[in-house]
């Protein structure tokens, strides 16, 4: 065992396990601080993840807008970019989504394509503000991403409100045929909102993964965002790449806001302020190393903190533990140097 | 006291290397001290501990008699130490001034005293035949200046021993002739210097006596004034080495690249070249020589595609390729060995086999239908690297910045040639590197320019310009002011035209 | 209304109106009877409608002798996708009784409820027409009216402001309310009135709020939540240099918020349009377990039955215009004033006065 | 309204909320001038917030008036300590910064909120009497016309903050501590060999973030609000980020561009009284201060580039 945690090879996922681990150690000791019993917290936490079928399709509907945001900070990061504009991209995909699943009616195979196609458009076209004015006037892509999320908001909720029959807080329903949901997936996780949306996230690993190792395409998106001179200097077009970066990250966000509207609402709803999805897929992100594989599985893991977080609530832990321990873990796995050392310890101790 | 420094046998490891293995080194008060060991052989590192930048495992370090314990660079400063790094440590956008005060600023009620400063550092640099301008920024200036101010933070220091770790490979000749200049002048005025080079002319013209080490092992002490140059090297390498480019009389055939009235703007937006003419055939290596700033990197940078041409032509097999995307110059048949192999020539996050085709990744085998063919590319790398000997701690799959300079260098090299470009433009393609290293990489071009294509050197260093060329175009502010053969060439007159006087009045001079 | 904020110590304690007459012993035979209570991201000390009900169902535990935990509790949503899942929760678990409050439950409120048809709900400011849910509206208009009167007696300026959180249908009903309240004691008032676009955000309101009295306003009736923080913070800010300017507190008695003053217990908050949502909550509880829940119907709280109106106490208000208060209040419960709740009808309101 | 009522509205209004963006941005340049990108702002600044909050309905009933003061140095203070974390994981252990600065945001948002529940019962402080008020400046609001505009019914803290970025222009450009922690960004290793601490300089730049942040929290709580709740900082420390870029990293420049984004909020809330603006959806208006900046930032675009070693962590003898 203690071999197997030492081994180098096996450091890209134990240093996360082990920050996952220590996560959970901290939230324990903040709640044993505040006289709360950790261990009926943490039984609170997996009953609400798995205590009953319903409660296990809730927890993947939670995880899947999170691994898809994830996958857009990844995206960004691993090609040079920093999207923290992911949050008004996912804005501007789930109301794309839900509007082309409004406006229109089409048979579902037809329609449902087209929704999602609608929000990866409408999030890479958010994302190509920050990115074509990154390429072209060297203006910081943070900057105007953080910008670009409260311009997403407000005029969102704007366009919410003149789709037709909306009212001032939401939209009409989706068209069943533009919507993710499922009677079986319902049914077999006991009327949980359960959609296919996991499939989709599924797929975007998938692509995620596909895109940045396998072609080569990815290869010259890398090479930009490693190093934008070499890149030039090999007749790649360096300012071109950084704005389909910011697009395909983009993308990426505006798939994550369709999960929320079509897959979890079935409507677009006008909403008073940022719902945390881009600043949690920084975590979920950074957690899978920018990973494919590994961004599934943290997105599944914060998932389950932010669906369990209720379950804990009514065990009497004030639900802001879920956020704290997502903190530590987060916290944990930026000191993966300082993990390193301590396995490095355990691996002297051992000989 | 016999010795001003004793560094007694040093040990420094590093994970997995010894970096100094039992290594002794004496200098005596007012000498030059010459530290000559190929790349990699431990002597930054040496360096290092005496500075008080690694802490060594084992060994004592002696300053004028007294055992020392230097722990940090503040205390080898208090101990009248100083270093001038390999790569300069400068802040790029501080003046200097800024540069050479920092960690010991004069105050004034808690505010620098900048014009102070600035007054004791003009007096200084006078003192000492420094030139520099105090209020000058960093990276407006040229490396030999920049050189001038790291020497100048050791002496406002007051520093008695003075190291300098490879000074001389980013300077023009004029600048190293200088230098020397200076380091005389610093021992006249009772300094001691340790002088890391691999060079071996610039230590038989100042150094007094030198210490040899050999991967990280100790070798010998010589007496400079009786060793010869020849067996300075074989004690470096620790074989017999030739200095004597090995090639055979050019056989130029067609022309290959054609340049007319080019004019290129420098970042600043100033006309670095201006107006330059040039023809280079297959079959022939034509050098360019020339102070550094005249135009060399914009011209390079013009010819490969990485600035724009602001007027002129340039062809290439006949082409006109002066509005050419990079991408379709490369394809036209130029292959680019970047001045500066961190900045454009790899990628050093990638992996070596990544970086191996960079230039051709889009290209069969390497991609089909967009997918990348990992087989094919290893498959390709592991070539490349066996045939340039490229070494690395993992091969083909070694992070690139985890390689030493002179195997990037070579792995460059090897992925540029291999595409048997027409043209193959190689910016100071040894700069840094060691005799072994840089015997290799003349070969390759000699062997290149015998496979009749075109190879376009440019180089500061006239040594290098003058034994691999066929023929040597010198630059000057963005002209080339005159050609000659390089076997004819003498190295008077080609510093004549460096300094700006036409081929015609050297002649006239003559 | 709606969301969020202000918190501050004792507020009134919770009258359920009718029920004082029926005490009911304690610890009586509640066989197992459990509640569930399901807040939306407010939380249940929103000092608005998530406190209010929480308040009165502990009140109506308290006085059975529950325990928290066992025959009632409640979950806090993180978010609105947490809707579904926390009214699910309670179904899951056989509770009797499930209560949610604001309008955004109404579409959670329509599909979990079929799914547990041994459980009733019950939603407040919503109406969902299902057999096993149970709807309680508020007519805010008609507290809103009053609030309108005070402030149309109070302002010296002939110009009072009205500060909405989001442009909610809901949040009209305020907005209407209070203009007609206003104009009808003195059609020359200006109102000018502005959304902030948000629940939660003060600085926002103290924005609003001192742009209003720069331009002359002296009393803002805001319903804007936490934005309705930085309107209370600037008044505090005004009349503690000196100028004479009130705001109107919403959902709950926010006197104290208002308070500048601790020793003469002097507070910018001119009085506050109550919603009774405690005793919403109560009476829904009583008669669950009674089993005489009103399932798919609509149970409207207005004037008449106190379910909105303004506070028992109000140092800030004169008699002589708790009078006209008093006076209008009747009106509007005898019907002789139908008081607008949108624009709308508010229009035609105001064209009838002249 | 007529222009100059516009003017007297629009200034006091841009003082207060530039004032919170400009001291954590100011935070931001201590950190990023030292070579650590701080994106925990936003975190930090709810720490100094909610202790601000805390402390000032703690004392405020024996100490009154002074309370608030008391309050926000508690906040500066509690920033200062947060901050450790942030120094600690990014300077010692070389964590990434971005990871780290993330981190801290959540635990700021999380920590804060369970501290209340502790604390107060609830998820909010209590509420204080005693904010910082808005106040004539004592002479300067005599001046004739300009201090009618620029110094009646504003927050003093606006103007404190504003000479403490002069200050702290003056400490970073003309002292000896400034260069050091400049030359520490730009080039550490050239810090470390003339013998300057880049260690112990790049804790009191994220100390100082810290500090600068929490003091940045505890204006915008007391100034702006009336307890401490999830929502009091809303997205400010990202602002102040982007202030802190938009600025330069120097820190007239913050100044400037805090000014700017109050203003043009600012302008975004009054224009809807301006009657025919008001016929605009009121989100135009909402959106208008962002898009504002972002054209801003093309208008003024060149090169914008922070310290070159930020976000790098520092390794001795590397080269
Ligand atoms: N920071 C380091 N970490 C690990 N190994 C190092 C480090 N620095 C140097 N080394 C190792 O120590 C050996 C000696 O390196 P050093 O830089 O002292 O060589 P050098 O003689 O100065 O070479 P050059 O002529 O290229 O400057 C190198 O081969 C390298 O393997
Ligand atoms: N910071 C470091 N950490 C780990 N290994 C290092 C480090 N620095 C250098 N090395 C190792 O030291 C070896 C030699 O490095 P060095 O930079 O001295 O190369 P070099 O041959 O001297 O080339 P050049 O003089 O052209 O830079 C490399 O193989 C590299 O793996
Ligand atoms: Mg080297
Ligand atoms: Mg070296």
């Amino acid at each position: 065992m203690l071999k197997f945690i030492t081994d180098e090879k096996n450091q890209r996922f134990i240093v996360p396990l082990v920050s996952v681990f220590l996560g959970f150690i901290a939230g324990a000791i903040i709640m044993m601080i505040t006289g709360i019993n950790p261990i009926e917290g943490y039984r609170a936490l997996i009953k609400g993840v798995v205590g009953n079928p319903r409660r296990f399709g809730e927890w993947i509907v939670a995880s899947t807008p999170l691994i898809l945001s994830g996958l857009a900070i990844a995206f960004g990061l691993r090609t040079g970019v920093f999207n923290i504009g992911v949050e008004g991209q996912l804005i501007a995909g789930s109301f794309a989504a839900a509007a082309v699943g409004i406006l229109i009616e089409l048979p579902r195979f037809i329609h449902l394509p087209m929704v999602m196609l609608a929000a990866a458009i409408a999030g890479a076209l958010w994302g190509l503000i920050p990115g074509f004015l990154k390429a072209k006037f060297k203006v910081h892509e943070v900057v105007v991403g953080i910008m670009l999320n409260y311009t997403a908001l407000h005029l969102v909720n704007y366009a919410i409100k003149i789709l037709p029959g909306s009212t001032n807080t939401k939209t009409v329903d989706i068209f069943e045929s533009a919507n993710l949901s499922s009677k079986f997936l319902s049914s077999i996780t006991k009327h949980s909102r359960l959609h296919w949306g996991f499939i989709i996230a599924f797929l975007g690993a998938l692509i995620f993964w596909y895109i940045i190792e396998r072609t080569t395409f990815g290869y010259e998106l890398r090479s930009v965002g490693f190093n934008p001179h070499a890149s030039e200097y090999a007749g790649m077009k360096v300012e071109r790449n950084i704005v389909y970066s910011m697009m395909i990250s983009g993308a990426f966000a505006g798939l994550a806001g369709a999960m929320i509207s079509v897959g979890t609402f079935n409507y677009a709803r006008v909403i008073g302020g940022f719902e945390g999805y881009g600043l949690d897929g920084i975590a979920v992100a950074l957690l899978g190393n920018n990973g494919g594989l590994g961004i599934l599985i943290s997105g599944f893991l914060f998932g389950a903190l932010k669906a369990g977080s209720s379950a804990m609530a009514l065990a009497k832990v004030p639900k802001e533990i879920a956020e704290i321990i997502m903190a530590f873990i987060v916290l944990f796995a930026a000191m993966n140097y300082g993990i390193k050392r301590l396995i490095l310890y355990l691996r002297k101790e051992e000989k | 006291m016999e010795y001003i420094i004793e560094m007694l046998n040093i040990r420094k490891e590093f994970p997995g290397i010894v970096a100094n293995d039992n290594i002794t080194l004496q200098v005596k008060p007012g000498e030059i001290h010459a530290l000559l060991g190929e790349n990699g052989a431990g002597k930054s590192t040496l360096m290092s501990v005496l500075f008080g930048l690694y802490k060594p495992e084992a060994g004592e370090i002696r300053v004028r008699g007294k055992r020392v314990n230097i722990t940090d660079p503040n205390v080898a400063n208090a101990l009248g130490i100083g270093m001038v790094h390999q790569h300069f440590k400068l802040v790029h956008n501080f003046t200097v001034t800024e540069n050479i005060i920092l960690g010991q600023e004069p105050t004034e009620r808690g505010r620098i005293n900048i014009k102070k400063a600035a007054k004791d550092i003009k007096k200084l640099s006078e003192t000492y035949g420094l030139e520099v301008d105090p209020y000058a920024i960093i990276e407006d200036i040229t490396v030999g200046m920049q050189q001038r101010v790291e020497i100048l933070k050791m002496l406002y220091r007051n520093a008695e021993i003075l190291i300098f770790d490879e000074p001389t490979a980013a300077l023009t000749p004029q600048e190293i002739a200088e230098l020397m200049e200076i380091m005389r002048r610093l021992v006249e005025e009772g300094k001691s210097i340790i002088l890391i080079t691999h060079k071996l002319k610039e230590i038989k013209e100042v150094a007094d006596r030198c210490t040899i080490i050999r991967r990280g092992k100790y070798i010998d002490t010589v007496d400079v004034a009786t060793t010869s140059e020849e067996k300075l090297a074989s004690l470096m390498v620790g074989r017999e080495v030739s200095f004597k480019v090995e090639k055979d009389k050019a056989k130029p055939r067609e022309n290959v690249l054609r340049i007319s009235d080019l004019v290129v703007r420098d970042s600043r937006g100033l006309k670095a070249v201006d107006g330059l003419n040039l023809e280079i055939n297959a079959g022939e290596i034509l050098g360019i020589a020339g102070v550094d700033g005249n135009g060399q990197t914009e011209l390079l940078e013009a010819i490969s595609g990485l600035r724009k041409v602001e007027e002129g032509k340039i062809e290439l097999l006949g082409k006109d390729i002066t509005n050419m995307h990079v991408r379709n110059r490369t394809e036209t048949g130029i292959g680019h060995i970047p001045q500066d192999r961190h900045k454009h020539g790899l990628v050093l996050d990638f992996k070596l086999s990544e970086n191996l085709i960079l230039q051709t990744y889009y290209k069969e085998p390497y991609s089909k239908n967009g997918l990348l063919n990992d087989a094919a590319i290893n498959e390709k790398a592991q070539e490349l690297i066996d045939e340039f000997d490229v070494r690395s701690g993992q091969g083909i799959n070694t992070m690139t910045r985890a390689m030493s300079g002179g195997n990037q260098q070579k792995a460059i090299i090897a992925r540029e040639v291999d595409r048997s470009p027409a043209l193959l433009i190689a910016g100071q393609p040894t700069r840094g590197l060691d005799v072994g290293a840089i015997e290799f990489i003349h070969k390759k071009l000699i062997e290149e320019r015998d496979k009749g294509r075109a190879v376009l050197l440019v180089s500061l260093e006239l040594d290098e310009i003058m034994n691999v060329s066929d023929r040597i175009a010198v630059i000057f502010e963005g002209k080339i002011v005159g050609i000659v053969e390089a076997e004819k060439a003498t190295e008077r007159q080609l510093g004549l035209m460096m300094a700006g006087s036409t081929h015609d009045k050297e002649e006239g001079d003559m | 209304p709606e969301k969020e904020e202000p918190k501050a110590p004792e507020q009134e304690e919770p009258k359920a109106t009718e029920e004082e007459k029926q005490e009911e012993p304690k610890k009586e035979a509640t066989e197992d009877f459990k509640v569930g209570f399901v807040t939306d991201t407010g939380g249940i000390d929103d000092r608005s409608f998530n406190q209010g009900t929480w308040e009165g169902i502990v009140k109506y535990a308290e006085e059975k002798g529950w325990t928290e935990g066992t025959e009632y509790q409640y979950i806090q949503s993180n978010e609105e996708a947490d809707y579904i899942p926390n009214l699910s929760a309670f179904g899951d678990d056989n509770y009797n009784l499930v209560i949610a409050a604001g309008f955004l439950f109404e579409k959670a409120m329509k599909e979990v409820p079929p799914q547990y048809p041994n459980t009733n709900f019950a939603i407040i400011d919503a109406i969902v027409e299902q057999p096993n849910v149970a709807s309680v509206t508020f007519a805010e208009e008609q507290g809103s009216f009053l609030v309108g009167v005070a402030a149309a007696k109070t302002t010296k300026t002939k110009k009072v402001g009205f500060v909405g959180g989001m442009d909610f249908p809901l949040i009209r009903h305020f907005h209407a309310g209070f203009a007609a309240g206003v104009h009808s004691v003195d059609p020359s008032i200006e109102i000018v009135d502005q959304y902030a676009g948000a629940f939660d955000n003060p600085g926002t309101g103290q924005q609003i709020a001192s742009t209003m009295y720069e331009q002359g306003v002296d009393v803002i009736y805001h319903a804007a939540g936490g934005t309705g923080n930085g309107v209370i913070n600037e008044a505090k800010n005004r009349v503690s240099n000196g100028e004479n300017v009130w705001v109107i507190g919403v959902d709950k008695n926010q006197y104290a918020d208002g308070i500048y003053d601790k020793e003469n217990n002097k507070s910018v908050v001119l009085t506050s349009m109550m919603k009774r949502v405690d005793v919403a909550a109560y009476n829904i509880i009583e008669a669950a377990q009674k089993g005489e829940f009103p399932g798919g119907k609509v149970t409207a709280l207005t004037l008449a039955d106190d379910g909105v109106g303004i506070p028992k106490e109000n140092p800030n208000l004169s008699d002589d215009i708790i009078k006209t208060i008093n006076e209008y209040k009747e009106k509007i419960v005898k019907g002789e004033i139908t008081v607008p709740n949108n624009m709308e009808d508010l229009k035609a309101f105001e064209e009838n006065l002249k | 309204m007529d222009f100059m009522q516009f003017i007297s509205i629009i200034i006091p209004l841009m003082l207060t909320s530039a004032a919170p963006i400009i001291s954590s941005s100011i935070g931001g340049l201590f950190s990023e001038r030292s070579g650590v990108f701080n994106i925990g702002l936003e975190g930090l600044m709810m720490v100094g917030a909610f202790t601000a909050a805390t402390v000032t309905v703690l004392v405020e009933s024996s100490l009154g008036p002074i309370s608030p003061w008391i309050g926000m140095l508690a906040g500066i203070i509690t920033g200062g300590l947060f901050s450790v974390i942030h120094a600690y994981v990014s300077i010692n252990l070389r964590a990434d910064q971005v990871i780290s600065g993330t981190a801290i945001n959540l635990l700021g948002a999380g920590l804060t909120i369970y501290l209340c529940e502790i604390i107060f019962n609830q998820q909010r402080t209590v509420a204080f009497m005693n904010g910082i008020k808005k106040d004539d400046i004592p002479v300067l609001s005599d001046i004739p016309l300009l201090g009618n505009l620029l110094f009646k019914k504003v927050h003093i803290t606006s103007y404190m903050i504003i000479l403490i970025a002069i200050l702290v222009w003056y400490i970073v450009y003309k002292t000896p501590f400034g260069l050091r922690l400049r030359a520490v960004g730009e080039h550490p290793g050239a810090a470390d060999s003339m013998g300057i601490n880049v260690y112990k300089m790049r804790y009191i730049g994220v100390i100082l973030s810290g500090m600068f942040a929490g003091l940045g929290g505890g204006i915008m709580v007391l100034t702006q609000d009336i307890q401490y709740t999830y929502a009091t900082i809303h997205g400010t420390g990202f602002i102040a980020l982007a202030a802190l870029i938009f600025g330069k990293w120097h820190p007239l420049g913050v100044v400037g561009a805090g000014i700017f984004f109050g203003f043009s909020q600012a302008l975004g809330i009054i224009a809807y009284q301006i009657p025919f603006l008001a016929e605009l959806p009121q989100e135009f208006f909402w959106a208008f201060p962002y898009v504002l900046t972002v054209i801003a930032l093309v208008a003024f675009s060149g090169k914008s580039v922070g310290p070159r070693a930020a976000g790098k962590p520092y390794e001795k003898g590397e080269r």
